[in-house]
């Protein structure tokens, strides 16, 4: 039998994410084995455990997924925080783990070893692929972001891959995290913008409560002619999206826009299953297991893990949201991006995500940290 | 020679011997009695957490003092031996650096929060270190440089105490570093607690009782209040920064999640009022029974839930992702059934 | 060395000092506009900023003023109180959601007529809550503050967790009722619409809770009744009874503040009253505990400084509150205006 | 002759697990004094305390104006008209003098008539009308907590040691006080170790040993039989 | 050989407009008992307070053997020699009887700080509590707890504390309230034998004439906070004022 076990937070403030995240995990061990949930005729049997999204939890239920439970692989978790403390455990038993949908950079950065593999996207495709899809000449760009390593290195990248595309940075804001009211904000940067010329764009990169898009919006920005931009988000979050019409940025997934089988077969499933659409991190649950099985197939087996990293290290698979490849640096996988830009439809009391264009997954040069 | 090591502070309940005893003797031979790293784990957080908890009874049920910043001291104590381990690489030294600058930035820290703040009323003592301890926070999460923010720091120990360090087989058991790891926690805290014991049945710690029962009219026979409560304070931080390096040996992570959060005050308030407020063995009951509902409360509510589910609504509740509900229901009964903590209600038991 | 025959004590007069001391506190507001107006320069900002921390302070009261009651007054620290905000905003929301005829015309007297729907609704759902609160879970442990933590943090968690089997675990995202959606501008100041509502609300209801309480005993009995509870039975006070009122008084106002504080957010979920709960404690304690007055300068205050120094200096704005609670209290160590002594 | 306004039946209260009333009998008469005396620890504060409900009697019967009130809450019992000051005061320390009256007012706002007696038999609580009742000095909290319990009319009064801290001057107002609550027709219960008080004021009393009562009689009787009080309370009275 | 061991200089305290003390100078010898009386509300309670430090001055000096003790706080005014029983019973409700008595000692003696030794193996401490125990009448009850205790034996408690301070000034403040006839005599043979000390002074704030009588060398008389008479006790009673203000009508001519 191959074990699988899915470590990660499935009570705590992330449960609705986790439960995108398992489910859609399920739905890709289904799909690659064609509902026989066997690999080369070996029955796979997968373990949950949750993190109740605690670091020292998730590092003990990773050691006993090892350790006592002896599996082969391990996927999950949903906090940056906690699969930075995971990280070390692969090392040291020597196993897979397949972060998703975590994003932290460091994961595959500077705190990444050799049995570290992620599926999901980190900060900085985020981050360029909106940069990608906002930049350009003459366009002027402030940030507004939380205070805190994950905003402030999302920025970071963000500012750098903007500059390639010859559009500027006119002022970064941060905020706490637990930021509610926004005018202050809001106003620093209209008295900063005020006076510039060019296409004036507001991007937004915000993770947990809060809503500084519709509190901005409200406060009227096209009086100093500035457009709000931000990325993608799960369905429930796009209803703050509604008010802002015609907004652009990029997004990871959103069902309606990749176009390939996989993707169609699980809408339908998700549907028929679950009377809704997938979401955000469906199809990366997705994605994740249909990794896994590609490689246990390339590796003929799950036993051996050095024959498993080295199936998976530059493996191509595809996924929900079309081929992904698992970088040989640093194990980060590959992916498309979806531009977008947000309309009003008929029966969706959320913002619709309509696709601009699909950024290659050549497009971004998403940086290597882990050297 | 038991009495003295106890300090003459008997369990004074047969029960609770019992309990006692039975707790000691698991947590002494954990690594044969039980297998598994998960076993294992768990009686490493439940050394840990008895420190924790006793240190905190110190403040708490001996000194009347109600303070929110002790996980702040723990998360010292946990940072000394992340940033040594990391900044001077792995080794011995490098934990004992750790620890020692931990607990002496804790005793600072503690005199200057004692000294400045314990002259206001005790609620608003609380809020101040409410105040402190989240500020603390955030300057971890500003300062991610050198701290590693949100995410924590990832870090090594000395080879010698990783399952890497083989070293032959005992009882049927892989004698490991981790075991050796494990018997350096266990010892240390064993150790701490029964100092912390002494304290508390000390002269100083029959003076902290007064001064909780009565701060004016202690004053008034000659003591000095403030110097007391901000003794009870230092040696209280000292202790939980000693607990929160044998945290970080044991992890080999630190973060704020697992160090700093309000979530663990509260555990740690929750095992010690449960366990029984002023009596030190409290702190072993609430925190052993709380760690093992913590780990196994999950587990045991799927086999309840299955169990159950031929029945309408029960299984939903029963659903292992609902635990903390049941945690919460936990933090009611435990304080509605034990008014005086289980070691007050073993002992009335006793006494009628 | 005579004696005066009629026992009378020598009365010196008050300083003038002593005397201003007493209105300091109500004068803090316009002093710290004043100041703002100075650091800040620009009219327009400064305008913004002031109408909007004011508004915000109103929402912070909103949501304190139960804390006032049972913290304050009862000596209570219920950390439920916070859940009871949650369970408020959940209520509120799934009326307006169902109500979405009514909050998607462009009638302002419909859109109201759900906006009152809703909140009626929630602070049914939470004063009963608060009802069942008081009897299972408050009342063995009036008096100590520890147990009083642990209980009310079990009694939080539990309901959390009960927001999630009912309502799941998503959050909620909700859209303003129409005719709130967007900003009023003037002179160069936007100010949202919604805001303008909450200072409405607030202000009446500080207006409400003074009269009650000045007119009646009913504060009288509470303090009383936690200072020495027999004596106050002894007079022939069915305290319980008063306890219980105050209780569900004050569980019914965290049910209005979460509808408040949901329609302001327009995303709501479960630990979002939690997460509220520290800036409601801080409001209450700087105000000086009971005093509804206090609580409402201190909100007033928490918001304004809030918007000022996030524009002046962002990176403060993270330890403005911390800040001002600590000079508050080195400044007057039982608050601004304590109606009851800490403890 | 009337029945009395309170008779206690073979009282027995337990506090803990400490027997503490042993079957108490005792009668207040309509419109008197009664005096209850004994030594330290005998159970007299316990004794009222029974009566007003804040111990919960284990066995036996409480009567008072003629209605079995063993079993009613605490506070139905002072609605019903029992007036009680506690022995350690019960004064509400945080809460100001003029407060601490009102609530003594259940029935409606303060009388003022009612008040302008009271001040003028105690004019310090006058003075420190607005002040907080907890700065109050030892006797003018005693004379709060007389003044409360009096200002509504009840029928009867529990008054446990109200001359404790008291000035002589003060005593004898409060004396005089008492007698003029009398007058009006309420009946009294007091605790008292001030034998001259007991002497000037009361009527008839009991006294109480172990948790019994083992004397009762006219206070005119005990006043004037030394051996008696040498037997009933230890030393003799006159002496002190 | 009486050396004077505690003055007050123009003591006084004000709280907001109300001045409480009012300026009040006055000196106590070593083997002295002096009484303090006054009407209710006179400021003897709180002129102790000032003594003693649980109250800052206003203005005004205290000296204890002649050295300026105004600046110090409770605990070292304790210390130095300052010992005071209080008007409304305040111990420590939930420690027994016996542990009260053994704080005292314990502070006396200096052990507080003792981290590291086992409280109950400091058997001289049991023992001198004991002796005072049953000097006041309550060794029976060293066992229970104090709150356990009747108001009287409350009050003897409250003495005992005192006594084991064995302080040079004692200041008593009501020491006799409620207690029972048979029993203050104790509480009263034990002052006089403090007073027999000749190494001690002895402050008594008291209503009960017959004790004044009995027992003072001196009388203080405080009204509103000023002192309004000072020395021998027949010639203080005896004077028309004491008898108007503070003793009023005699209850039996009532
Ligand atoms: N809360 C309590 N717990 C245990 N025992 C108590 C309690 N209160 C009183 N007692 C005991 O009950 C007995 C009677 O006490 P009570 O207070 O009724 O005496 P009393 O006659 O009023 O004495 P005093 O004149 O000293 O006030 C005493 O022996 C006392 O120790
Ligand atoms: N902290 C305080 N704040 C305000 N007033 C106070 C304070 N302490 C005492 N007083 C006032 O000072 C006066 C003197 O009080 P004190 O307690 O000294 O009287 P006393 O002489 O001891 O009276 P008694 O014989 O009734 O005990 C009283 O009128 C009292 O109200
Ligand atoms: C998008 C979320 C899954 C991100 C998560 N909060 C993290 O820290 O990685
Ligand atoms: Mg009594
Ligand atoms: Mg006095």
């Amino acid at each position: 039998e191959i074990r699988i076990a899915h470590v990660y937070g499935k009570t705590g403030s992330l449960e609705a994410y986790a439960a995108q995240s398992h489910n859609g995990l399920m739905l890709g061990l289904e799909y690659a084995t064609n509902g026989t949930m066997e690999i080369n005729g070996e029955k796979i049997v997968l373990i949950e455990k949750d993190t109740q999204l605690k670091p020292d939890i998730g590092r003990a239920l990773l050691e006993e997924a090892y350790g006592d439970d002896d599996a082969h692989i391990a996927v999950g978790p949903v906090s940056s925080g906690v699969a930075l403390a995971m990280l070390p455990v692969a090392e040291e038993y020597e196993r897979v783990l397949i972060v998703e949908p975590a994003v932290a950079d460091s994961i595959t950065g500077e705190n990444w070893n050799p049995y570290i593999f992620r599926t999901g996207r980190n900060s900085s495709q985020d981050a360029i692929s909106n940069a990608v899809a906002l930049g350009g000449e003459g366009v002027v760009v402030a940030t507004l972001a939380q205070d805190y390593a994950f905003g402030r290195d999302g920025v970071a990248a963000f500012r750098e891959a903007l500059e390639e595309t010859g559009a500027t940075i006119a002022h970064e804001e941060y905020v706490p995290t637990d930021t509610t009211d926004f005018t202050a904000a809001a106003e620093r940067i209209f008295t900063n913008m005020a006076d510039l010329e060019g296409e004036k764009k507001l991007f937004i990169i915000w993770a947990g409560g809060g809503n500084p898009m519709g509190k901005i919006n409200a406060m009227e920005p096209e009086r100093f002619g500035i457009e709000i931009a931000s990325g993608g988000n799960i369905l429930a979050a796009l209803k703050a999206h509604k008010e802002i019409p015609g907004m652009e940025g990029a997004t990871y997934y959103y069902y309606e826009i990749p176009q390939n089988p996989i993707n169609e077969w699980l809408v339908k499933t998700h549907f028929e299953r679950f009377d809704s659409p997938p979401d955000f991190f469906t199809a990366g649950g997705m994605a994740a297991g249909l990794a896994i099985v590609e490689a246990i197939k390339r590796a003929g087996g799950a036993e051996d893990t050095d024959a498993l990293i080295e199936a998976m290290e530059g493996m191509t698979w595809e996924t929900p949201k079309g081929p992904m490849q698992f970088r040989v640096e640093d194990h980060q996988a590959m992916q498309s991006m979806y531009h977008f830009r947000t309309e009003i439809q008929d029966g969706k009391d959320y913002g619709v995500p309509v696709l601009v264009r699909e950024i290659g997954m050549d497009e971004m040069n998403i940086p290597v940290r882990n050297q | 020679m038991i009495v003295k090591l106890l300090s003459g502070d008997q369990p004074r309940s047969v029960l609770l011997t019992l309990l006692l005893l039975v707790t000691l003797v698991c947590l002494a031979g954990a690594p044969f009695l039980f297998d598994g790293v998960r076993a294992l784990d768990t009686a490493a957080r439940i050394c840990i957490f008895i420190v924790l908890a006793a240190s905190y009874d110190l403040l708490l049920g001996y000194g009347g003092i109600v303070s929110f910043a002790h996980t702040m001291f723990f998360g010292l104590g946990a940072y000394g031996v992340a940033l040594a381990s990391s900044h001077m690489g792995r080794g011995f030294d490098a934990l004992l650096v750790g620890s020692v600058s931990g607990t002496v930035a804790a005793i600072i820290l503690a005199l200057l929060i004692g000294l400045f703040s314990l002259r206001v009323r005790a609620i608003f003592f609380a809020m101040i270190t409410l105040a402190v301890a989240s500020a603390l926070a955030v300057l971890v999460s500003q300062f991610s440089g050198l701290t590693g923010g949100e995410d924590g720091l990832t870090y090594k120990i000395p080879r010698a105490l990783t399952s890497a360090n083989r070293m032959g087989e005992f009882m049927g058991t892989q004698i490991s570093g981790k075991i050796l790891n494990y018997y350096l926690v266990f010892t240390a805290a064993l150790i701490l607690f029964l100092l912390l014991l002494r304290i508390v049945n000390s002269p100083f710690g029959r003076v902290l009782q007064a001064i909780r029962e009565n701060d004016f009219r202690a004053e008034a026979i000659g003591y000095r209040v403030i110097w007391y409560r901000t003794m009870a304070t230092c040696l209280s931080a000292a202790v939980a920064a000693l607990a929160g390096s044998l945290f970080a040996i044991w992890l080999r992570y630190v973060g704020p999640d697992t160090t700093l959060s309000f979530e663990i005050m509260l555990d740690i308030l929750l095992m010690v009022v449960i366990g029984g407020m002023g009596t030190m063995y409290g702190a072993v009951i609430g925190a052993t029974l709380f760690i093992l509902a913590q780990t196994y409360l999950q587990n045991l509510m799927g086999s309840a839930s299955e169990a159950t589910s031929a029945l309408p609504l029960v299984p939903d509740l029963l659903n292992p992702d609902r635990w903390l509900m049941w945690l919460g229901v936990l933090f009611i009964l435990s304080v509605y059934f034990f008014p005086t903590g289980i070691v007050g209600r073993l002992r009335e038991r006793r006494a009628s | 060395m005579t004696l005066a025959p009629d026992h009378k004590p020598t009365f010196a007069n008050l300083s003038l000092t002593d005397r201003l001391g007493k209105a300091m506190p109500v004068i803090l507001v316009p002093i710290l506009i004043v100041l703002g107006f100075v650091a800040i320069g620009a009219p327009s900002s400064w305008l913004t900023l002031t109408v909007s921390g004011l508004a915000m302070g109103m929402m912070i009261f909103i949501m304190a003023s139960g804390l006032t009651l049972v913290f304050g007054l009862m000596d209570v620290i219920n950390f439920g109180h916070g859940a009871f905000i949650s369970v408020g905003a959940f209520v509120g929301v799934s009326v307006l959601i169902a109500l979405g005829d009514w909050t998607g015309a462009a009638s302002l007297l419909l859109n109201m007529a759900a906006i009152l729907l809703a909140v009626v609704a929630a602070m049914a759902v939470t004063g009963a809550l608060g009802w069942g609160f008081e009897r299972v879970i408050v009342k063995p442990v009036y008096g100590a503050h520890l147990k009083q933590i642990l209980v009310t943090v079990g009694g939080l968690i539990v309901i959390e967790q009960l927001i999630y089997v009912i309502w799941g675990p998503d959050e909620i995202f909700i859209n303003r009722p129409e005719m709130l959606k967007g900003a009023v501008t003037f002179a160069g100041a936007a100010m949202e619409k919604y805001r303008l509502l909450a200072v409405g609300i607030g202000l009446v209801l500080f207006i409400a809770m003074r009269m009650v309480l000045r007119r009646t005993k009913i504060g009288l009995i509470v303090r009383a009744g936690v200072e020495n509870g027999p004596m106050v039975e002894a007079l022939g006070y069915r305290l319980r009874i008063v306890f219980v009122g105050v209780f569900i008084a004050g569980s019914a106002l965290a049910g209005l503040g979460g509808v408040m504080w949901g329609l302001y957010q327009e995303v709501i979920t479960a630990g979002m009253g939690e997460e509220m709960m520290v800036l409601v404690f801080i409001v209450a304690i700087i105000g000086g505990l009971g005093s509804v007055e206090g609580a409402f300068i201190g909100a007033l205050l928490v918001g304004l400084l809030q918007n000022y120094v996030a524009f002046l200096e962002p990176k403060l704005a993270l330890v403005s509150n911390i800040a001002l609670m600590t000079t508050i209290l080195m400044w007057r160590p039982q608050g601004m205006l304590p109606v009851v002594k800490a403890k | 002759m009337s029945e009395p306004i309170l008779s206690l039946r073979g009282l027995h209260t337990d506090i803990a697990q400490y027997h503490i009333l042993q079957g108490v009998d005792l009668e207040v008469p309509r419109g008197q004094v009664t005096m209850l005396l004994g030594r330290n620890g005998v159970g007299k504060t316990t004794t009222l305390k029974s009566i007003m409900g804040q111990w919960s009697a284990k066995s036996g019967q409480i009567l008072y104006d003629g209605q079995d009130i063993t079993r009613l809450p605490v506070s139905a019992r002072a609605r019903a008209g029992i007036g009680f000051v506690p022995e350690d005061m019960g004064i509400f320390r945080d809460l100001t003098v003029e407060e601490n009256m009102v609530l003594g007012c259940t029935t409606g706002p303060l009388d003022p008539a009612r008040k302008d007696w009271l001040l003028s038999a105690f004019p310090a609580l006058g003075t420190f009308w607005h002040s907080e009742a907890g700065n109050l000095s030892g006797g003018q909290k005693q004379m709060l907590s007389i003044a409360r319990a009096m200002v509504e009319e009840r029928k009867l009064y529990l008054i446990d040691e109200p001359t404790k801290g008291l000035a002589p001057a003060i005593v004898s107002t409060m004396a005089q006080a008492l007698r003029e609550l009398k007058a009006q027709g309420a009946s009294i219960l007091l605790v008292e170790q001030n034998f001259s008080v007991a002497r000037a004021l009361g009527d008839s009393a009991a006294v109480m040993d172990d948790g019994r009562v083992i004397w009762t009689g006219e206070m005119a009787e005990l006043a004037a039989n030394k051996d008696l009080q040498e037997r009933l309370m230890g030393l003799s009275m006159e002496t002190h | 050989m009486t050396q004077t061991l505690l003055e007050t200089d123009a003591l006084t305290v004000r709280f907001g407009g109300h001045v409480a003390v009012d300026a009040v100078s006055s000196s106590f010898r070593a083997g002295e008992l002096t009484a303090i009386v006054g009407p209710n509300g006179a400021g003897k309670t709180t002129y102790f307070n000032l003594i003693s430090g649980q109250i800052p001055a206003s203005s005004g000096r205290v000296k204890l053997l002649g050295e300026d003790i105004t600046r110090l706080g409770v605990a070292d005014r304790c210390r130095r020699g300052l010992g005071r029983a209080f008007q409304l019973t305040n111990l420590f409700p939930s420690l027994s009887v016996l542990e009260n008595v053994r704080l005292v000692i314990q502070s006396k003696q200096h052990k507080g700080f003792g981290l590291f030794s086992m409280a109950d193996s400091h058997q001289e401490l049991t023992v001198a509590a004991m002796a005072i125990l049953e000097r006041v009448r309550l060794d029976i009850q060293k066992g229970q707890l104090v709150s356990e205790l009747s108001h009287g034996d409350q009050r003897k408690l409250e003495v005992a504390l005192l006594i084991g301070l064995d302080p040079m000034v004692y200041m008593f403040d009501e020491p006799t309230a409620g207690m029972s006839v048979d029993e203050a005599p104790v509480i009263l043979d034990l002052i006089a034998e403090i007073k027999a000390d000749r190494a001690r002074t002895v402050l008594l704030v008291e209503h009960k004439l017959d004790v004044i009588r009995s027992l003072a060398d001196r009388i203080i008389v405080l009204h509103n906070g000023a002192l309004a008479a000072d020395g021998p006790p027949a010639e203080v009673m005896a004077s028309a004022v004491v008898q108007e203000a503070y003793l009023g009508k005699e209850l039996d001519h009532v």
